[in-house]
């Protein structure tokens, strides 16, 4: 489908928020993600997945993304007018449920985008919203405000520039205090797996998952991530459309 | 569509159109079949299937590189078992000839895959996938070797109820001793090319990027060399080509069947595009029509007519 | 170029910096003085040279692929006097080692090649072009059969007065034998890779594009399956290995290093950009810099280290 | 060298005049060309040679360019402000000779555009110039105005749908009575292979060819043509650094 850019601009050092409009309307649901051409030519075969952050209405979105090789910088070379070849929403996405009342959501780096839209709707049933984001430095900050909207906010940097010093897992137990009935966190690998294990058996939640992508639409199986079922098998599941989230517990960590 | 005759015959298969997936980028169907009508199709060809069901290798299992990409999929699949009962049945609705994908560590595997499909009624050949350079044992070696790939395309030829393609692979000195031995040794048809092997380094890592080191290496990028090899094979060969490498768009598909391709499977570009093989059709029709060209078989071995 | 140590040996060669033109890109130097200072390279590599002057192939000779380009220029040279007298003496002017390709229809013509060049005090090394794919009589057929290319490499060795480079095709079933059998015959260092067999088909004349059919592939397309074949043969084999193969940039540049090459050669891109071997110099000295690598030498192999 | 395109239009069917001014003069002579590349990415890498067709001045030039391919496709979508890799001009254009009085010009489709400077060259020399230009059909036609600021301009297409009916060639003895010092033919090569022979011994004059290039810049050999020597003995030239433009008695024709 085509996408038109409304804007792009650098929102916090080589990170750039993406506003574009569909030319129809398309179904959402926060956590999913838009899969995109960086270029119509043949250099860049790929496309780049890049979360939901925004959804204005059903054609207006807007990623948030960071440089950090030829395809994102490609991309941030394009202005207002110009036209994209996306694919999506796509994946699964976080799951709401009904009776929540306290939500904690745990973002860090690039993940944090995906939570602006998950706290959006959570805020518009009635859940309080705590958002945990963690950065490596004050320049790296970004959608503070659009989460402060939704709730509180506790921002937390590696080496103390911004917010509290540490990571996002320094801060787990204090916002356990006022029990959460939930979690949704997105974030490198390591952020994951270190939350999983925080919270394992103590909290239910819900992990978004980074994998390398062929398609994004479940045939090349390029983007698995090994999860295990309920009965305990463990096999590799498709993060493009079995995720990219997925129940906590599922994930296994190698 | 609109007077042009894109049917295609091969090895006794009736293709309304030459145009199918390439093995692996296509899965089962299930999900491309929410992209387009998969009845649309000339055939289908599934993903390779191995006796067991096979995990596959580790991630990162994709990669990009200039205009091509790598993978290292390692041949996930629920076995040929599942296959059968899970995946083939569905496919019958699209009417359209189904071909499967089989793959093996050892001789005898790839004769159980065959013999198990050949009990199946919901398919139409076999591509023996002979050139897989993504598991250590098993798949490639058997396609580098002319002896070797004669031997494994014997033994399935003696038990396969279906026609046999064999796909071959390009990393090799000699493609067309390859071709021989396996006309020789009784198939069918070939598909050609499979992947090249490469490996991309992430230079901040210093180490491979995928988790298997090398991979197999697809996309336009390798498009030259499927040609040349589908060039010469089809001049020293009598059997029909599936030909397939980096085709994109309908002019690269009259690329594949000039150089000597009966009919075009479409692999990379599905990722690039989900329609990619509706869209090759649509475009080599177009192409086919602008020309006065009524029948696309006209166009195959069109650029070797002239004599070497 | 501050701080950086860029120099590396190569085969008793000593280079200030580890980037080369690749034979073929750069004729005898004497266009590209033009663009610039000659003397800024690690060394200086130039076209094929046979022993009698040869005009090379028909045009068409040269296409473009995606990401890549095929040649069939067809080892165009003024022959090994003319070369010895007219184009290496004015090298010299410029400091840098000057490595000679010999390329030739026997093996005794190699040999005639390398003796004349022996006689010759101006140059350090040949680099043995065993894999061109552009001529029909010799050429690549020497460096597809390892005995073959072992016999030409001992050949050459009696009697070169200088080091011999061998310079390894990727049309091969097993790029290592190759490595292998050459190393045994004593060659002093290997480059790879050269360019791939592939073909376009021009399809509205319907018939290929050069006028040759098939020529050598080359440009970022292929750049995967070097790295992978720089890869595999600097963990088999202990020669230095001259790296190219779709370099265009600084990083490409480290990801051969880290491969295992101990020195680079940049082709195609002098085509994109006369400049392309200083602005990828330049663009490697940066790359080390900024990230606090100090002697080039230390990338060496860096994505091998942690063995197989 | 960078070029800002200054503006670009269709001239013709299919033809493009693309203006556009490189950051610091160049020296240039009518006949050399440009060497440009389509795109800054790494799928078409080898570069276009479109030869010079106008010069305002040391730094702005035009080109024209007949779509035929994905690169002049790419080309011709760019605008205004839009910046372009440039190399050149390169190669050695038409020499022009003291003395001269009268000068036949002989151009076939997109072999034109070169002939329009030089017709320009020649005219404020005080040469008078008589310039043929053959088309396939009325659409093709161009250039022709601004050759006939510089002199009379015969129009030759081969359906008749503009000016005479026929090739050029047909045309050439007519324009051979008012006796010319000198011709300059451009276009393709079954055109520049009749008027050379047609006027061999007759009239002296050059060719400008075209071949497919790789590096514009002499060292690939990619380019080459046969040609004699004034011993007699053909050998293969380089056609963008020897050339594009031949004295007509050099070029060989297989
Ligand atoms: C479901 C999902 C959602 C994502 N959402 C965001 C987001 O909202 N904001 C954001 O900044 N980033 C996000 N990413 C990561 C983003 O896709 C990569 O940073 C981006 O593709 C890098 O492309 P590149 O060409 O600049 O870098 P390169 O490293 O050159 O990319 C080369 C290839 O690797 C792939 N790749 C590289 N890094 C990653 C990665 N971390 N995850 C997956 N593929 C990768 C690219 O897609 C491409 O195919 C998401 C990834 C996934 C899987
Ligand atoms: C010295 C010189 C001057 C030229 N001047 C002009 C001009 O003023 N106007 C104009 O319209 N055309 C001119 N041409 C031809 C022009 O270069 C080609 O039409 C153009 O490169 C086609 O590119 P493409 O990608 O659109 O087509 P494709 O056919 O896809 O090109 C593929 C490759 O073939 C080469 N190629 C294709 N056709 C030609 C050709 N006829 N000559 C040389 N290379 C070719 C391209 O450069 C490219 O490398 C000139 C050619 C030469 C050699
Ligand atoms: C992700 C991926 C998975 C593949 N899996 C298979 C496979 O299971 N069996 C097979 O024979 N070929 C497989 N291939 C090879 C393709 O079928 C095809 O031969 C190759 O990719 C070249 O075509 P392309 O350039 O159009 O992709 C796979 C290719 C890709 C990219
Ligand atoms: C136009 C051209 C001419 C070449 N001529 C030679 C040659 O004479 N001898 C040789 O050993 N390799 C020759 N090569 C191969 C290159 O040296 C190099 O090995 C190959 O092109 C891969 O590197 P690249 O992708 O950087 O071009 C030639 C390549 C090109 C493109
Ligand atoms: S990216 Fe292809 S299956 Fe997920
Ligand atoms: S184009 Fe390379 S020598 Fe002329």
């Amino acid at each position: 489908m085509r996408f038109r850019i409304v804007d792009q601009r650098e929102i916090a050092r080589n990170v750039f928020r993406l506003r574009m409009e569909a030319d129809r309307p398309v179904g959402w649901s926060p956590g999913q993600f838009f899969h995109i051409r960086v270029d119509d030519g043949l250099e860049h075969l790929l496309r780049r997945p890049l979360s939901l952050c925004e959804a204005e209405d059903d054609r207006r979105f807007s990623v948030v993304y960071r440089l950090v090789g030829p395809g994102t910088r490609r991309l941030a070379r394009k202005g207002p007018g110009d036209e994209l070849d996306v694919l999506g929403p796509l994946g699964r996405g976080f799951p709401l449920h009904e009776g929540d009342h306290r939500a904690l959501l745990i973002g860090g780096g690039v993940g944090v985008p995906p939570l602006v839209q998950l706290a959006r709707e959570l805020r518009k049933r009635g859940v309080s919203v705590l958002s945990l984001i963690g950065f490596r430095t004050a320049e790296d900050v970004m959608l503070a405000e659009e989460l402060a909207e939704c709730g509180s906010v506790w921002i937390l940097t590696e080496d103390g520039t911004a917010g509290r010093r540490g990571r996002v897992t320094a801060a787990l137990e204090e916002a356990l205090e006022e029990p959460p009935d939930r979690f949704y966190a997105c974030g490198p690998a390591p952020m994951l797996r270190a939350v999983q294990s925080a919270l394992a058996g103590r909290l239910p939640g819900y992990l978004s998952l980074e994998e390398r992508m062929g398609c994004g639409i479940g045939v090349c199986m390029g983007c698995v991530h090994l999860c295990r079922d309920p009965e305990g098998r463990t096999r590799y599941r498709r993060v493009c459309t079995e995720g990219p989230v997925f129940p906590a517990e599922e994930v296994v960590f190698s | 569509m609109s007077g042009v005759d894109l049917s295609v015959e091969l090895a006794g298969l009736r293709l309304k159109n030459p145009v199918m997936p390439a093995s692996g980028c296509f899965a089962f169907g299930r999900e491309m079949s929410r992209w387009y009508d998969l009845s649309r199709l000339g055939a289908i060809v599934v993903k390779a299937t191995t006796l067991e069901p096979r995990s596959g290798n580790p991630v990162p299992r994709v990669a990009e590189t200039p205009a091509g990409m790598l993978n290292a999929i390692g041949l996930q699949n629920p076995g040929v078992d599942r296959v059968i009962a899970e995946e083939l049945p569905h496919l019958r609705q699209y009417g359209v000839p189904v071909i499967v994908n089989v793959a093996g560590s050892t001789v005898e595997e790839y004769v159980e895959v065959a013999r198990r499909l050949s009990d199946s009624p919901d398919l139409e050949a076999l591509e023996l996938n002979i050139s897989c350079p993504n598991v250590k044992c098993g798949g490639m070696h058997f396609g580098t070797d002319p002896r070797t790939a004669a031997e494994v395309v014997g033994a399935v030829k003696r038990v396969s109820r279906y026609p046999v393609f064999v796909k071959l692979s390009p990393n090799v000195t000699d493609i067309v001793a390859l071709a021989r031995a396996v006309a020789d040794a009784g198939a069918d048809g070939l598909s050609m090319i499979n992947t090249l092997l490469g490996m991309r380094i992430d230079v901040e890592r210093r180490r491979p990027v995928l988790a298997t080191e090398a991979g197999g290496l697809s996309g336009p990028a390798i498009k030259p060399i499927a040609v040349r090899m589908i060039y010469e094979v089809s001049r020293a060969v009598s059997l029909p080509i599936i030909g397939m490498g980096g085709i994109v768009s309908g002019e690269d598909a009259v690329e594949f069947l000039m150089a000597g391709a009966s009919a075009v499977a479409v692999g990379t570009a599905n990722f690039v595009k989900p329609t990619a093989c509706v869209d090759v059709l649509e475009e080599l029709a177009a192409w086919c029509r602008d020309r006065g060209v009524r029948a696309v078989r006209e166009l195959v071995g069109a650029a070797g007519r002239m004599g070497p």
